[in-house]
């Protein structure tokens, strides 16, 4: 960063660093503008279209072709919607959380790199990575931002000032602090088979073989631990409609409950590039076929793993909603009693295993 | 004056704003919400000292688990004033004595060692300085006593928090911590 | 050699090994056959000891085993010194105590604790035979404690009367005040000699050249010896001990309290003879302390009505004689009467038992009378007994006493010589007195009396022949006799011979005719006053000091006893309670008293605290700060 | 970053003597706790200045230690205020004066 | 032949078995216990031929620690675990109330006693000693009289007080060793062959000293240190006062001879008067008290008094035979006070109490009690043929010839062998003698002669042949000398 400033500093702008400006800037534009412009409205169709499909109706398809366009005029609506604030609320904190919402959301895809190294077919002078942001820190950015999604929960249920939102905000918090703590543990499973906290290096570390055979139990913790983090059914305790009326946002309306909405998404997407990326081998094309020895020439054909990487994305989007109309919702202390008494002693005892197995394997 | 140090200036006004707010906002919420942000800022700090590793650890545990837990007890027990009782200012006297003092000595010691106030050097150009690399290497080898002390207390605490909430139900048709009819 | 070692540990064994025997399987083996092993078992130690008798020529030492090492150079052994002085006691101790079995045999007959009896009084025969034969000091404060031991067992027998259990008990403890002067002695001639072993000490003063350190240790051990013995033979001021242990049963009083154990004191102050000679004065003291004794208590022995109390009080007097004569350098003499004593008081305590046992234990002399027609043979017995202690010639008696007053007579002592006849005519006195009222006038009791049977009356028949015949081991010289036991023991101690000459045979013809006077005008006088017993004794306030012992045992009881248990309470309620425990719990309530003051300071408020954990942090950091 | 020691020492004193007045003069137990996270935060910083001053990693790990000492002190404390608050219905700290519940 | 490993077997066999019993069920704990007991007293016996025997490790850093087994120590060690298994064994029937925590405290008890015993470091040595007190204070504690409470803390505070003053002293000794050498070592032998060499300076050398012999004095205890332990024997279960007379109290005697003289004998040697008359007023006072007690416990824990100030009188009299005499008297008077103790604890079992006036004549229905009893308490008043004589004999005589203070102290002690009869003779007439009015007590089962027929052998064969312990230990007791008399040649 010290460097970076310092190149603005001096005002001596070549090409290659009007270039470089323009890489940062495309990659911002791009992802930004996937995820809200594009993924968010699309999940949104995607969900009712699933829904019906599998409660075998239409589903939204009156508006555009297919229901298209259904999304947007919804959107419209929430943004012409009067901004209604009951009067008992907190007013700050209100319109504060679902703002804290989004933020954490955004942010935290700003370190999911989204395909190999490049030149972009021969535009950079040098590779350069397809990320927002490279930190050295990797995955562990991305938790900790998504961890601050509670924050939105907490405040918005605290600052409503109803019984139920107070309810759904406590589950919620709770239910995220203690799946974090099972998805976090399930990654360092991960990392020690990668060697690495940088996704990319995970992500090349994974062309031989995926990290979903070796930790195959791994896994299986992570999986549930990111619907529970993302309160998505069958762990959306905190918004149960028949106990709790709506949970957490049972006061909130127009652009505000819009917000929320949208920040469910934009981390369904976050948690599924994480899943992509720790488990599925991230851009790479098959499991026991990375792109390089498929024998295409990658520097041109640069975009394909990155295709092929929100292809495996969107699979995973689908399968968030196939999930939700699926499979029932769990029982609160049933979801407590998962994530402490059998996530956490299960990605405890495979750390402990694989660790153990990886020392003797290289010992000599 | 360098933009380095204007952001740092701007950061350590920040920092000390919102930890006065943190100090002296009525409701523990605002308290938390602040502290959360002092956090931030302060993770900040750490980037700009080029500790990545800890800025991260910063937010992730500070901010991501610590603080939540806090938000998660004043949620809980969701206070009105009266249950949070008045805040006294007997202690004025004695804290600014402190800070007089205090700041008698640091004043002090920057007259007697004046090289305190000579910047920093920067970080060379190969160090591993900040990474999780270096970090972890240190921690497993040269501290590794101080780190098996951090586990042991963290298992005392989990022990005696256990304790702590641990709670015969008398009620006989609740088991398994749910009601039953 | 070897059979010698095997005698001797025979004679000692025996005995024990019956003790445990008779303890253990007592009850189950009846009467019959503890009475029969017992007095089988002593048969065997007797006959061992003569075989010892006989073997041994002049002395010999039989060494067991080390006892205790006490340094580098010096070492208790178990070993035995076999010499004419040990020997002689060691004959006496076991035949009169093989004929005091026999007759306790009859006499115990029916106690429920028959086995128990004769284990006590086997154990008696051992320990007294360590007293005797041992060759250490200490192994002689073995058998020294271990008679004391039996002595309090025995006479504590019948328990279930709490007094007897007393007596015991004063017994035990008054003899361990003589047994303190014992150790204290041992300890003095372990600090002048090294050794504790009888024959080096003896040697070691033979060769002489004492230091006057040594000498000084050598008298303070005199001292002490004078006081074990005092304690174990009731010599004045220790006497008081010996009256209450009549308390146990008759052949215990005969076997421990008259003929044996008592006699203990004087075989050690024999046995150490050349000792007290180094040290002149501790001799007179002796002398004094006998003479003393001796009259103090025939006086006493006057006024008591129980007859096992006057035979008691007559021993302390005859012990009284024994050391007035060791005293005046003549252990022959004491030991010859010790020999005497051991025979005829033996049987005036058996013939006692007898009457007693004929009466169902009735003891008291007015309660008796006329019994010579009931008991025909304890009757002539007892004549022999009485006759014998009254020294009426020739009986033994009056050979071993005579032996005594020519000693005293010859010594220039006026006061000692005044003492000894004056006890010749009481001890004549209060035996003619005991005789005439337990076997002549009216029956005042209220049982009839029986003969006893034949074990009793056997044995009394053999000490009354012993009784009369036993002065012909030491005949004098004078009268044409042969001092056979003067020269067995002239290798041991040292006594002047008695030279031959007219003059001398004039002069003890003179005593003999005196004393024999004294003896018959004593028994006659009682004869006279208790002929016709009415039940009044002398009454006059004098006689009440006699009465009462001299007040000794009230004084002894009020100067010590009272003091030390007062002097107990004090220092358990005084200085442990009051003092002690006083200061230590006054510290505690100080410190409580502190606290609740200090207590103010907590007052629960954390904040509070933590202004004083600043305040402390302010003071640390200001003296670091000063300190630099 | 070209700041000297004592700026950064300064800040960490700040932000500590911040904490520190916070702790003296709350009296609910929350805001209590809140500020003692205060004061560990403004310690941290003084172990990352002088990590970076040295550029070794021990003033690093003093802030992992730090913050598990953090991490307990408030999961202890606040299940103390739970408990707390269970007995008393409030987290008045002049109420909690007693040993005995 | 054993090696070292011996020792290191021997010092962790009792946390093992402290363990064992701790973690057995409630029903097996009791026998469990007896059978480590009985196999950690076979293991002692093993030893019996060892002379010496050291073993030294380092711990980690520089942090050494050695075990040093003698005969000084190995024939306590035997003892304890004697009395332990007896004790014990005692207790099955009499415990039903949590017995493994119980016998486990036991066992720990042993531990620590016998860590004690086996340590050469000072240290080490105080921190068994200090840790010995923690098992003592439960046994009491929990399983004690009525006025137990008061008894366990006035034991605590006692013993607690004077080991902090040893710790004074040891540390002084320590730092006076570094400043000296320049190293650091707390090990026994190290530091006496220093401080032989060159002596410390006698000003500090003296305060050093009483530091120590506080701390000894008050477990032994010596007058005027004695008074919690009255209270302490009436408020401990039976097996607890066998172990606290048996066992704890020598703990103190042990330390003056290993520790305290050795290591400042010249001091010792000043004090010697001045400690001398302490034991013997402790002798007297004991007797005397002990005598007007009605409390049987109280009477025996006031004779244990007595009988220890004989023992001290011993060792500060500073002569070979008093220290041989006082060794095997410690021993005696283990064996005898505890056998005391549990015929005490026999007779209130069945009856529940102490009182003295409520027994009597107890020749008559408990016979076989009676005699042992009787053997026991002559071997207390030291009649020659037991035990107690070798021992208090060898005491006397070898005071006497003490060259450091007035052999008029022996005299007095004397007047003390007078009043032991008093006081012990007092007790067998007050519960054998008399009338009996206690006609339903049971005499001893087989549980009993179990323990009583070693228990009688042991006070005759020590009474009639004891050099199988006087041999080892003058040996022992002859070198120490040896070393002090270079000491003075110098």
């Amino acid at each position: 960063m010290e460097e970076r400033l310092t190149r603005l500093e001096s005002l001596n702008i070549d090409r290659e660093t009007i270039i470089s400006i323009a890489f940062f800037a495309g990659k911002i534009l791009f992802i930004f503008g996937l995820l809200f412009g594009f993924i968010a409205p699309m999940m949104v169709w995607v969900e009712r279209r699933v829904c019906g499909l599998i409660q075998d109706r239409y589903g939204p398809n009156r508006v555009g072709p297919f229901g298209l366009l259904q999304t947007m005029a919804d959107g419209i609506k929430l943004l012409l919607k009067e901004d209604l604030r009951p009067t008992e609320v907190h007013p700050g904190f209100f319109i504060l959380a679902p703002i804290l919402a989004v933020i954490p959301a955004a942010m935290g895809f700003a370190a999911i790199p989204f395909g190999p190294e490049t030149t972009l077919g021969g535009i950079l002078r040098e590779p350069q990575r397809l990320q927002i942001a490279n930190l050295n820190v990797g995955f562990l950015y991305v938790l900790a931002i998504g961890s601050l999604g509670v924050y939105s929960v907490a405040l918005a249920g605290w600052a409503s000032n109803n019984k139920y939102t107070v309810l759904g905000a406590l589950r919620a918090s709770a239910q995220m602090i203690s799946y974090e703590l099972a998805a976090g543990l399930s990654i360092v499973t991960v990392v020690i088979l990668s060697g690495s906290v940088d996704l990319v290096k995970i992500v090349e570390s994974q062309k031989s073989v995926w990290n979903i055979f070796p930790g195959f139990l791994a896994f299986l913790v992570f999986l549930p631990a990111i619907f529970a983090e993302t309160n998505r059914t069958p762990f959306d305790l905190a918004e149960s409609e028949a106990e709790l009326v709506a949970g957490f946002h049972t006061e909130y309306s127009g652009m505000k409950f819009g917000l929320f909405f949208l920040a469910e998404y934009v981390n369904m997407a976050t948690v599924s590039a994480m899943a992509v990326l720790l488990f599925f081998g991230g851009w790479e094309l098959l499991p026991w076929l990375p792109w390089a020895k498929t024998g295409l020439n990658m520097d041109t054909l640069w975009f394909l793993p990155t295709i092929w990487f929100f292809v495996k994305l969107a699979f995973f989007l689908f399968f968030f909603v196939w999930i939700r109309w699926t499979v029932p919702r769990f029982r609160y202390d049933q979801l407590m009693a998962l994530g402490w008494k059998t996530l956490i002693p299960i990605s405890l005892f495979n750390m402990a295993a694989t660790t153990t197995i990886l020392v003797f394997q290289k010992m000599p | 004056m360098e933009n380095s140090q204007i952001v740092f200036f701007i950061f350590s006004a920040l920092i000390l704003v919102t930890a006065g707010l943190v100090a002296f906002r009525p409701r523990p919420v605002e308290s938390a919400m602040w502290l959360i942000l002092n956090f931030f800022l302060t993770a900040g700090l750490y980037v700009l000292l080029g500790s990545h590793f800890v800025a991260v650890i910063q937010v992730l545990v500070y901010a991501g688990a610590i603080m939540v837990l806090f938000v998660f007890v004043i949620l809980l027990l969701n206070l009105d004033p009266r249950e949070l009782g008045t805040d006294s200012s007997v202690s004025w006297g004695s804290l600014i004595l402190f800070v007089a003092f205090l700041s008698f000595i640091l004043l002090s010691l920057h007259v007697t060692t004046p090289e305190l106030l000579e910047k920093m050097p920067p970080i060379k150009a190969g160090s591993t300085f900040g990474t999780v690399e270096a970090l972890s290497k240190t921690l497993l080898t040269d501290y590794i006593f101080g780190f098996e002390m951090a586990g042991v207390i963290l298992l005392l605490a989990i022990m005696g928090v256990g304790l702590l909430a641990y709670r015969k139900i008398n009620n006989p048709r609740i088991v398994n911590g749910s009601e039953r009819p | 050699m070897a059979d010698l070692k095997l005698l001797a540990a025979l004679c000692v064994l025996i005995p024990l090994v019956g003790s445990t025997l008779w303890f253990w399987l007592g009850a189950r083996f009846g009467e019959k056959v503890v009475s029969i092993g017992a007095v089988t078992f002593l048969v065997a130690s007797f006959l061992c000891m003569l075989g010892m008798f006989f073997g041994v020529h002049e002395a010999a030492r039989v060494d067991f085993f080390e006892w205790i090492r006490i340094s580098s150079n010096a070492s208790v052994h178990f070993s035995f010194l076999l010499d004419p002085l040990s020997l002689t006691l060691g004959l006496i101790v076991t035949g009169v105590g093989s004929l005091i079995h026999v007759y306790a045999t009859g006499y115990m007959k029916g106690d429920p604790s028959f086995g128990r009896f004769f284990s006590y009084l086997n154990l008696f025969i051992f320990s007294m035979l360590m007293l005797v034969l041992s060759d250490s000091l200490v192994g002689l404060f073995l058998g020294w404690e271990g008679v004391g031991l039996c002595s309090y067992l025995l006479i504590s027998f019948w328990f279930s009367e709490e007094a007897n259990a007393i007596a015991g008990k004063k017994a035990f403890v008054v003899n361990r005040i003589g047994d303190f002067g014992f150790l204290i002695a041992i300890f003095a001639l372990f600090q002048v000699f090294g050794t504790v072993s009888i024959p080096d000490i003896l040697s070691a003063i033979h060769l002489g050249n004492l230091t006057a350190d040594q000498m000084f240790w050598s008298k303070i051990a005199c001292f002490g010896l004078i006081l074990g013995a005092s304690g174990k033979s009731a010599q004045i001021p220790l006497h008081i001990w010996l009256p209450d242990a009549m308390a146990g049963p008759t052949p215990v009083s005969a076997l421990i309290h008259a003929a044996t154990m008592v006699t203990a004191g004087v075989y050690l102050i024999c046995r150490l003879q050349p000792l007290f000679l180094l040290n002149g004065g501790s001799l007179e003291i002796i002398a004094y302390m006998g003479g003393l004794t001796a009259l103090f208590a025939a006086s006493v022995a006057i006024f008591q009505n129980d007859i096992k109390k006057v035979l008691a009080y007559s021993t302390i007097s005859q012990l009284g004689y024994m050391f007035l004569a060791v005293g005046l350098g003549a252990p022959v003499a004491a030991y010859f009467h010790l020999m005497t004593h051991a025979f005829f008081k033996a049987l005036l305590f058996l013939g006692a038992g007898s009457v007693i046992h004929g009466l169902h234990h009735e003891q008291n002399m007015h309660k008796m009378g006329g019994l010579r027609k009931q008991m025909p043979i304890t009757f002539w017995a007892m004549t022999v007994g009485v006759l014998a202690i009254a020294g009426i010639p020739p009986l033994s008696g009056f050979v071993s006493k005579d032996e005594i007053l020519h000693t005293v007579s010859t010594s220039g002592r006026t006061a000692l010589s005044v003492m000894a006849f004056l006890t010749a005519f009481m001890t004549a006195f209060y035996m003619g007195r005991l005789w005439v009222l337990t076997f002549f006038g009216k029956f005042r009791g209220h049982h009839e009396a029986d003969e006893s049977p034949l074990s009793m009356t056997f044995v009394l028949v053999t000490l009354a022949i012993l009784s009369a015949l036993g002065g012909l081991l030491n005949w004098p010289e004078l009268w044409g006799g042969h001092e056979l036991l003067n020269e067995f023991l002239s290798s041991v101690v040292v006594q002047k011979k008695i030279e031959i000459s007219s003059e001398a045979f004039h002069h003890s013809l003179l005593l003999a005719g005196f004393s024999s006077l004294l003896g018959l005008a004593g028994l006659g006088l009682a004869w006279l006053r208790y002929r016709n017993f009415s039940g009044k004794e002398f009454e006059a306030p004098v006689f009440n000091l006699f009465k009462k012992k001299y007040y000794i045992d009230e004084l002894y009881d009020i100067a010590i006893v009272r003091n030390l248990k007062q002097i107990g309470w004090i220092l358990w309620k005084g200085v442990d309670g009051l003092c002690i425990d006083g200061f230590l719990n006054g510290l505690g309530t100080g410190t409580t008293r502190l606290a609740n003051r200090l207590r103010g300071m907590q007052t629960g408020l954390a904040q509070q605290y933590a202004v004083w954990v600043w305040i402390g942090f302010l003071l640390l950091l200001f003296g670091a700060w000063t300190v630099r | 970053m070209n700041v000297s020691i004592a700026h950064l020492l300064f800040l960490s004193f700040g932000v500590f003597c911040i904490g520190g007045a916070g702790f003296l003069m709350r009296r609910n137990a929350l805001s209590l706790l809140i500020c003692l996270e205060l004061m560990l935060s403004a310690v941290n910083i003084a172990f990352v200045s002088f990590s970076r001053l040295h550029q070794n990693e021990s003033g690093n790990l003093l802030y992992f230690l730090v913050i598990t000492v953090a991490a307990c002190e408030s999961a202890v404390g606040l299940a103390l205020i739970l408990n707390f608050f269970r007995l008393k219905k409030n987290i008045r700290l002049d109420e909690a004066t007693t040993l005995k519940g | 032949m054993l090696n070292e490993n011996y020792l290191l077997v021997l010092f962790l066999f009792p946390f093992f078995s402290t363990l064992i019993v701790a973690l057995s069920r409630h029903r097996a704990a009791a026998w469990v216990s007896v059978a480590m007991a009985f196999a950690f007293f076979v293991l002692t016996l093993i030893g019996f031929q060892v002379h010496e025997l050291r073993y030294s490790a380092t711990w980690f850093g520089n942090l050494k620690y050695g075990l040093y087994l003698d005969s000084y120590s190995y024939f306590l060690i035997l003892l304890s675990a004697f009395l332990t298994l007896i004790s014990l064994f005692y207790s099955v029937r009499v415990i039903k109330e949590k017995v493994a925590a119980y016998h486990a405290l036991f066992h720990a008890l042993q531990a620590t006693v016998v860590g004690s015993l086996l340590c050469d470091d000072l240290v080490f040595f105080y921190i068994f000693w200090e840790a010995m007190l923690i098992p003592m204070y439960f046994i009491i504690g929990i399983w004690g009289g009525p006025r137990r409470k008061y008894a366990t803390l006035k034991f605590f505070l006692f013993t607690f007080a004077g080991s902090l003053l040893m710790l004074i002293g040891l540390i002084t000794t320590y730092v006076i060793y570094f400043q000296q050498t320049g190293t650091w070592s707390a090990s026994f032998q190290t530091l006496r062959d220093y401080f032989h060499m060159n002596p410390m300076n006698f000003e500090i050398q003296k305060w050093i000293f009483l530091s120590f012999v506080l701390s000894f004095a008050i477990k032994i205890p010596l007058f005027p240190f004695h008074t919690w332990l009255p209270d302490a024997h009436v408020e401990a279960p039976t097996a607890g006062s066998v172990i606290l007379a048996g066992v704890l109290l020598k703990m103190g005697t042990y330390g003056l001879m290993r520790f305290a003289i050795p290591l400042f004998h010249e001091s010792a040697e000043y004090f010697a008067g001045a400690l001398c008359f302490l034991s013997v007023v402790g002798i007297i006072l004991g007797a005397l008290v002990a005598w007007r007690q009605t409390d049987i416990k109280k009477l025996i824990a006031y004779s244990s008094v007595s009988h220890l100030g004989f023992i001290t009188l011993g060792i500060f009299m500073m002569t070979e035979a008093g220290w041989n005499g006082a060794y095997l008297q410690m021993l005696n008077h283990g064996l005898s006070t505890g056998a005391l103790f549990l015929l005490v604890g026999f007779l209130y079992d069945q009856t529940h109490t102490r009182d003295i006036q409520a027994y009597g004549g107890l020749a008559k229905s408990l016979p076989w009690f009676a005699l042992v009893t009787v053997i026991i308490a002559l071997s207390s008043i030291a009649l020659p043929g037991t035990n107690g004589f070798v021992g208090e004999f060898l005491i006397l005589l070898g005071s006497f010839q003490s060259k450091v203070a007035s052999n008029g102290w022996v005299i007095l002690a004397g007047v003390g062998v007078i009043l032991g009869a008093v006081y012990m003779l007092h007790l067998v007439q007050k519960l054998l003698y008399g009338k009996s009015h206690s006609e339903k007590l049971k005499d001893f089962g087989w549980r009993e002669w179990v323990f009583y027929v070693p228990l009688v052998i042991l006070v005759f064969a020590i009474g009639i042949f004891p050099e199988w312990i006087l041999g080892p230990v003058r040996e022992k007791t002859t070198a120490m000398f040896n070393l002090f008399s270079t000491f003075a040649a110098r």
